[in-house]
């Protein structure tokens, strides 16, 4: 290993209620690239704040190059080199891209007005975002960008920063197959320079790739680590669920009736040029693959009815279904599980109760009121099918990990008996074991009937689960490949579309 | 339920130390006064909390109740309606108001706080023009039972305060316990999620401008009694402010999603009851203001550490909120 | 001077302004007697308005009546001692008449409207009539800063010194009505031994007569009161209200549009070496409150 | 910059407008007043506008116009100070005022709206008190300089006017040129994100509520001496009122992150114009308030229209917005 660029050594963290982090060690060479792994709410984000500046540890200490280095803001951290990219996305969309980039940084003149020099920060912002493969002037507005350009620029900030010390919180959960290539190619760039990073994800394929030594933590210890040689998939899970995790990705006996569920010429805001029509067999999970921004999510949402089709038929058993709000499609038992589960999937401030029975509270009322006791009864019953790890149904969402947050929006719609039931980046932020058992869960409802639509940036996930895989492009469906045909490339050239790269460079 | 418990406690407090100062304060002249005024104020400040539970505002509310109240006054005496026709026209035109209201914020997608800004401005000129600038009022007349109505007494419980009482159950039990209720803590709390759940969103916001007018409504109509007269310029001017502030002292966060029936009552009475002690400990006019300011100010200082304590682990982690949670400081 | 320094208004009319200290309903009547001096004049446009009783908005309003090339204005300042300086700027480029409240050191050309200080001896009086054995008083009003509550509250104090009658407190109300009868349930809950409550501004009379008729004390306390809107008139009749004293709005508005087209015609005669026209204020008790009631229904056109 | 051209056309129209019904419009006398009116208006409605580009409010401004003006007749009359010194008193109270808003905003993390209502209320009070619910004034002292610096002009330009461009000028740099106004914009729109990139997001909140104090507190000397007269309950009231509708109008959203300084300005213009139209069209009074809301309704409706046009794009894709991103209704 090379001389130590960061020494942490005994850090504790005690939320109230929580002991977040619990003596946790971990050392980061020049150079270097530290995968750090471990499940949702294992301690991963509350380390990196620590390093951060954002939060303070209750006991511990950091060294960087051998000295006891004091972090006490996020402003401290950037002096000694840290750069940070946050887990969720740190964005201001009413500045520009270099605006965004400088922030707290800004090249100024003026003297005490401190004004900002905007074509020297238009230049520099430029050059980092080319060395991202991004060719975008400075002064784009932000807001214009899509979500996966949006975090290049915030690495791009991190690399602005001239950090010694880089760290990428989960920076591939909204990027494709193509910007996530890059990035570890930047990542290669970077330490070849003699930057140290340290590389968080749940997506374990990327460790392999691109990291010299893995970190493992579990419920806030060190768990153990796994040398350059060691990394491989059962070793990283092992040490951080604690056992092997069997059947892995399960695939069924594939549909029980073709054309249950049809799409025919949808059209949707964001792409009103393309037609998408494709069916979904009962029984069968139907993969839809593409590349960020490649419009899946809109015709999830187009059909679930929150952003009405503009044009297009959904045929349900041979009947058309008019869908114009998401209660048309709950009515004809159409779910969605969106993609951003706080946001869109739960109220997360209210309880686990709540959220479950929020879609059809009618259920458990009497002449329309609530009987707290039917609600509860099947919440419970809901959260003990799915398992849900949670201390009563009363607690709120917010204090659930992200596999229990995504379990909580299953189990809203499975009370309702799916007949279709879409996903949206079902396992995005998910650590495996949750991974797994909503893969279970989704072959279940599909081997009961359900017709399932798969949305997913994960190409293992894709070819792992799907038992047909459809491919978009900038809007329109580029094509359906039987599961003999699935293959890494041959979905892959059908995501990039006639001019592969192109979106990425 | 605990929120309410710290002021509901202030309250009791308040009233001990003011009948200690001042015994005529239980009097039961006294009390009949202040049930009186409490329920007045109580009725709106209940569809003020409505409307801030949708993470809304209603600021037209003093401005409603002169232009309904110039109304009134022209329907009965001016153009001689019978009685159950003026009121009906009053809380429907009210009501036709809140849904106007309603509607600018969820279609045209303006912020409530600047749709019944407007309002607060138009309705008060519109309350003048009609008028042409003077006062109306309800002379000695009966108008059947409606003067009884709105001022009377049962078995020595002045009516306002009867209607208060089964406003408030009624209402505590929308808010707390009907499938409505329950929709609009969701939509004040997260819209989209709300919306993917299946809630008509916008129509639950859009009634809860109307069910907040109806309550003004009322209000306005028990309000123009005990005056008898409405000046159409002056008559129920900063009336939004004192419901806002009865329904954030009463655990309201004007963010959204919380807040209780019960808690704005007491709310109500809390600042009914200072006002009262200004006047009995013969504190001057002039620093009644000051008083409620300050003790607005406490309350929800209050209650902000006593979230803060029993909440500390949500308050605290900022970066694992979700992105359609509380972004802004200031939270309460 | 005398003369607008504008054109005169259209068609060749000219403007005469009314501006008063706020909204209230006692203007309504002056603005009847606006009329009819508009109406007995062959040349005259009325321009009536009622500023939000600030002095910012009042002059505000002078400053666009200027502009319109206002041939006078008759105003009621609401702080003649610090508006002296706005007033004097007004005066120096139109004919500028103070009505209702004074500003005696400002170079007004004159002044028409109540003696505030003698509507107070006035009620003073009348208090004394009412507690002929002395008794203790609580006073109503919408704001002490206002210049005719002070002079009021001057004159009730100067007349009923030494008639062992004690002021026990002043309560202001904002001109919140509700808090206006607010006020009063708090004084006869507090003061068990009020004997007459007085209200200086004209909603008071009615906000005191409701409260004293909701505390069930009708005769028991007496109630002084000033200006005439209709409640208040009832009360009189009723025998609930000892008296109001009540100004003649009318006359204001009359008098000061006469007066401003006559001036502005270049004849001066009409304004007395005083420069003040006092229009004496009349003390309404039961006994002359029909023939005051009949006449103000004529003024007021009802 | 576009979003002020579309108010600026709507200003313009309006001028031509009024000037074709009312040739005295543009006479000098006339600009000359609603220049100096738009001065004292313009300059606390940028300060407003400052705090709520951090994404707060300041409802106290009306009642710190009164307690300053109250205490400023008192230096100057009564305790005899020098004016530069009463001067600096007031506008270092003000700012003293400012810094409390601030710190409770961002330390107490109180919501900005309960901090300034308290405020409104307790200023009010306060104000009342000390003068002991007198009205205060300047009579016709000149105080060395100071009333010739509030109230004269320069080459025919009214003192406020002057001091508006200057004031202007100055926060057009600071806001869209200076680091401050960077962060300001960033801290509205994503405190978390700004508190990310090292910006001491606290500091930058509280800095706005001094700054817009400090304005607060050149506007208050202005309007004072305009007035030469304080009415302790009544100076100043729903002041801010119209510093909050000017900003709006001028494209500030009241969720932060949003807003410029000609904007302000020009929506100040807008209705101040309104106000002299109303009078010089002989409109009813009564009427005055009614136009401005009509008014601001419909500014901010085409605005409103103007940006969904623009930004359709955008704007349909809800779920990929950052995590700072607007999540209620009533986009604006
Ligand atoms: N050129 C572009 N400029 C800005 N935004 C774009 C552009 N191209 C695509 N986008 C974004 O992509 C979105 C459409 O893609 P959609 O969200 O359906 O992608 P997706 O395939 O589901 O991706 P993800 O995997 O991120 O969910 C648009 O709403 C838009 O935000
Ligand atoms: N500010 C906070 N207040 C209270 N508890 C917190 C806070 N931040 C984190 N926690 C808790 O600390 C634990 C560790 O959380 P952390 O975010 O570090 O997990 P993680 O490993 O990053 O998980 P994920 O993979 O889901 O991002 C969790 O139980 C979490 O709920
Ligand atoms: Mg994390
Ligand atoms: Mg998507």
């Amino acid at each position: 290993m090379p001389s130590a660029l960061l020494e942490v050594q005994g850090i504790t963290k005690r939320f109230p209620g929580v002991l977040a982090l619990d003596n946790v060690s971990l050392a980061v060479g020049a150079g270097e690239v530290v995968g750090l792994i471990g499940e949702n709410g294992a301690g991963k984000s509350t380390l990196m704040n620590i390093l951060g500046g954002v939060i303070q540890a209750d006991a511990g200490s950091i060294r960087l190059d051998g000295r006891a280095a004091a972090i006490r803001t996020v402003s401290d951290a950037i002096a000694l080199g840290i750069g940070f990219i946050h887990q969720e996305l740190n964005v201001l969309d009413n500045l520009d891209v270099a605006g965004n980039i400088f922030l707290g940084r800004e090249p100024v003149w003026g003297g005490p007005l401190r004004l900002v020099s905007r074509r020297e920060m238009f230049t520099r912002a430029e050059e980092f975002l080319k060395r991202l493969g991004l060719d975008i002037p400075g002064s784009t507005p932000l807001g214009q960008l899509s979500l996966a350009h949006q975090q290049m620029v915030e690495i791009a900030k991190a690399l602005s920063q001239d950090a010694r010390l880089i760290i990428m919180d989960e920076p591939t959960s909204a990027l494709t197959l193509s910007e996530t290539e890059r990035l570890l190619v930047t990542v290669r760039d970077l330490r070849a320079q003699g930057v140290s990073i340290i590389y968080i994800s749940h997506r374990l394929g990327e460790m392999g790739r691109c990291a010299d030594r893995v970190v493992v933590l579990r419920d806030g210890r060190n768990a153990g680590e796994l040398g350059r040689g060691e990394i491989n998939h059962q070793a990283m899970v092992r040490l951080m669920v604690g056992r092997d995790l069997q059947d892995w990705y399960v695939h069924g006996s594939g549909a029980k009736a073709p054309r249950y569920f049809e799409v025919r010429g949808l059209r949707t805001r964001a792409h009103p040029a393309c037609e998408v029509s494709f069916d979904v067999g009962r029984g069968e999970v139907l993969g839809l693959a593409g590349l960020v921004g490649a419009g899946r999510s809109e015709v999830a949402q187009a059909i679930f009815g929150v952003d009405a089709p503009l044009a297009g038929e959904v045929r349900l058993e041979g009947k058309t279904v008019r869908i114009q709000s998401a209660r048309d499609a709950i009515r004809a038992r159409i779910y969605l599980v969106p993609e951003d589960r706080r946001r869109a999937g739960l109220v997360t401030e209210m309880t686990v109760r709540e959220n479950i029975t929020m879609p059809d509270l009618w259920r458990y009322t009497v002449a329309g009121l609530v009987r707290g006791a039917k609600e509860t009864a099947a919440a419970g019953a809901q959260c003990a099918a799915l398992r849900v790890k949670t201390p009563s149904v009363e607690a709120k969402v917010l204090n659930l990990s992200g596999g229990n947050q995504q379990k909580v929006v299953l189990a809203k719609w499975l009370a309702l008996e799916p007949k279709v039931l879409i996903f949206d980046e079902p396992t995005r932020g998910i650590d495996v074991g949750a991974k797994a058992e909503i893969y279970r869960l989704m072959r279940d409802l599909a081997e009961r009937g359900v017709a399932i639509l798969m949305i997913s940036s994960e190409l293992d996930e894709i070819l792992g689960v799907s038992d047909r895989v459809a491919v978009m492009h900038e809007g329109a469906l580029t094509g359906i490949l039987e599961r003999r045909e699935c293959s890494e490339e041959a979905i892959m050239h059908l995501a990039v579309g006639q001019c592969p790269l192109r979106s990425a460079s | 339920m605990k929120k309410e418990v710290g002021i509901f406690v202030l309250l009791l407090a308040l009233c001990a130390v003011v009948s200690i100062m001042d015994p005529r304060f239980v009097s039961a002249a006294n009390l009949q006064n202040q049930a009186r005024l409490i329920g007045m104020y109580g009725v709106f400040s209940i569809g003020m909390g409505v409307v801030i539970v949708t993470a809304g505002i209603d600021l037209s509310v003093g401005s409603i109740f002169a232009l309904q109240g110039v109304l009134l006054s022209m329907m009965l005496r001016e153009w001689h309606w019978p009685w159950p026709l003026a009121v009906a026209a009053v809380i429907g035109g009210t009501m036709a108001l809140g849904t106007l209201h309603g509607a600018l914020v969820t279609v045209a997608r303006l912020q409530p706080f600047i749709v019944t800004l407007c309002g607060l401005l138009f309705y008060r000129g519109a309350a003048r023009f009609i008028a042409s600038d003077e006062a109306k009022g309800f002379g000695a007349e009966g108008f059947g039972m409606l003067r009884e109505l709105a001022t009377g007494s049962i078995a020595g419980v002045p009516m306002p305060f009867v209607a208060l009482v089964a406003i408030a159950v009624l209402m505590w039990v929308v808010l707390h316990r009907s499938v409505y209720g329950r929709y609009l803590f969701a939509v004040g709390r997260n819209e989209d999620a709300a919306r993917y759940s299946g809630i008509n969103s916008r129509l639950i916001i859009a009634s809860a401008y109307v069910v907040a007018a109806a309550l003004a409504g009322i209000s306005g109509i028990l309000i123009a009694f005990y005056t008898n007269s409405i000046s159409p310029s002056g008559h129920g001017t900063f009336y939004e402010l004192y419901g806002i502030a009865a329904a954030v002292l009463g655990g309201c966060s004007l963010r959204g999603g919380e807040g209780s029936v019960i808690g704005i009552v007491i709310g109500t009475a809390l600042l009914q009851v200072l006002r009262n002690l200004v006047n009995l400990l013969g504190i001057p006019s002039s620093l009644e203001f000051a008083v409620m300011g300050a003790v607005i100010l406490a309350g929800v200082m209050v209650d902000q550490v006593l979230m803060q304590r029993r909440q500390s682990r949500l308050a605290t982690k900022g970066p694992r909120e979700p992105a359609g949670a509380p972004k802004r400081p200031g939270e309460c | 001077k005398g003369q607008g320094e504008g054109e005169k208004a259209g068609g060749g009319k000219m403007l005469l302004a009314f501006v008063t200290n706020n909204t209230s309903d006692f203007w309504t009547i002056a603005r009847a007697g606006c009329n009819k001096a508009v109406a007995e004049l062959p040349n005259v446009q009325l321009e009536f308005r009622l500023p939000d009783g600030t002095a910012a908005d009042q002059k505000r309003i002078m400053d666009d009546l200027l502009t319109k090339g206002a041939a006078g204005i008759a105003i009621s300042p609401v702080d003649p001692a610090n508006q002296t300086l706005t007033l004097n700027e007004v005066a120096k480029r139109t004919l500028l008449l103070t009505q209702d409240s004074d500003a005696p050191t400002s170079d007004r050309a004159c002044y028409i409207g109540t003696d505030n200080v003698a509507a107070g001896r006035q009620a003073g009086e009348l208090i004394k009539q009412a507690l002929p054995d002395g008794g203790k008083i609580v006073v109503f009003v919408g704001s002490l800063d206002a210049q005719n509550a002070k002079d009021r509250f001057a004159g009730i104090k100067e007349v009923i010194q030494g008639a062992k009658i004690d002021i026990l407190d002043a309560r202001t109300d904002d001109t919140d009505r509700v808090r206006a009868k607010a006020n009063v349930l708090d004084a006869i809950v507090r003061y068990s031994d009020v004997a007459c409550l007085v209200g200086l501004w004209s909603y008071n009379g009615p906000a005191i007569l409701n409260a004293v008729k909701e505390s069930g004390k009708v005769g028991k306390v007496k109630i002084v009161c000033f200006d005439e809107e209709d409640e208040t008139l009832q009360g009189v009749r009723d025998g609930a209200i000892f008296a109001t004293v009540v100004q003649q709005p009318y006359e204001f508005g009359y008098q000061a549009i006469k007066i401003m087209a006559r001036v502005a015609g270049g004849d001066k005669s009409l304004i007395p070496a005083s420069k003040q026209i006092i229009v004496p204020t009349l003390a309404i008790t039961k006994d002359k409150v029909d023939e005051f009631a009949a006449r103000l229904k004529v003024l007021r056109g009802r």
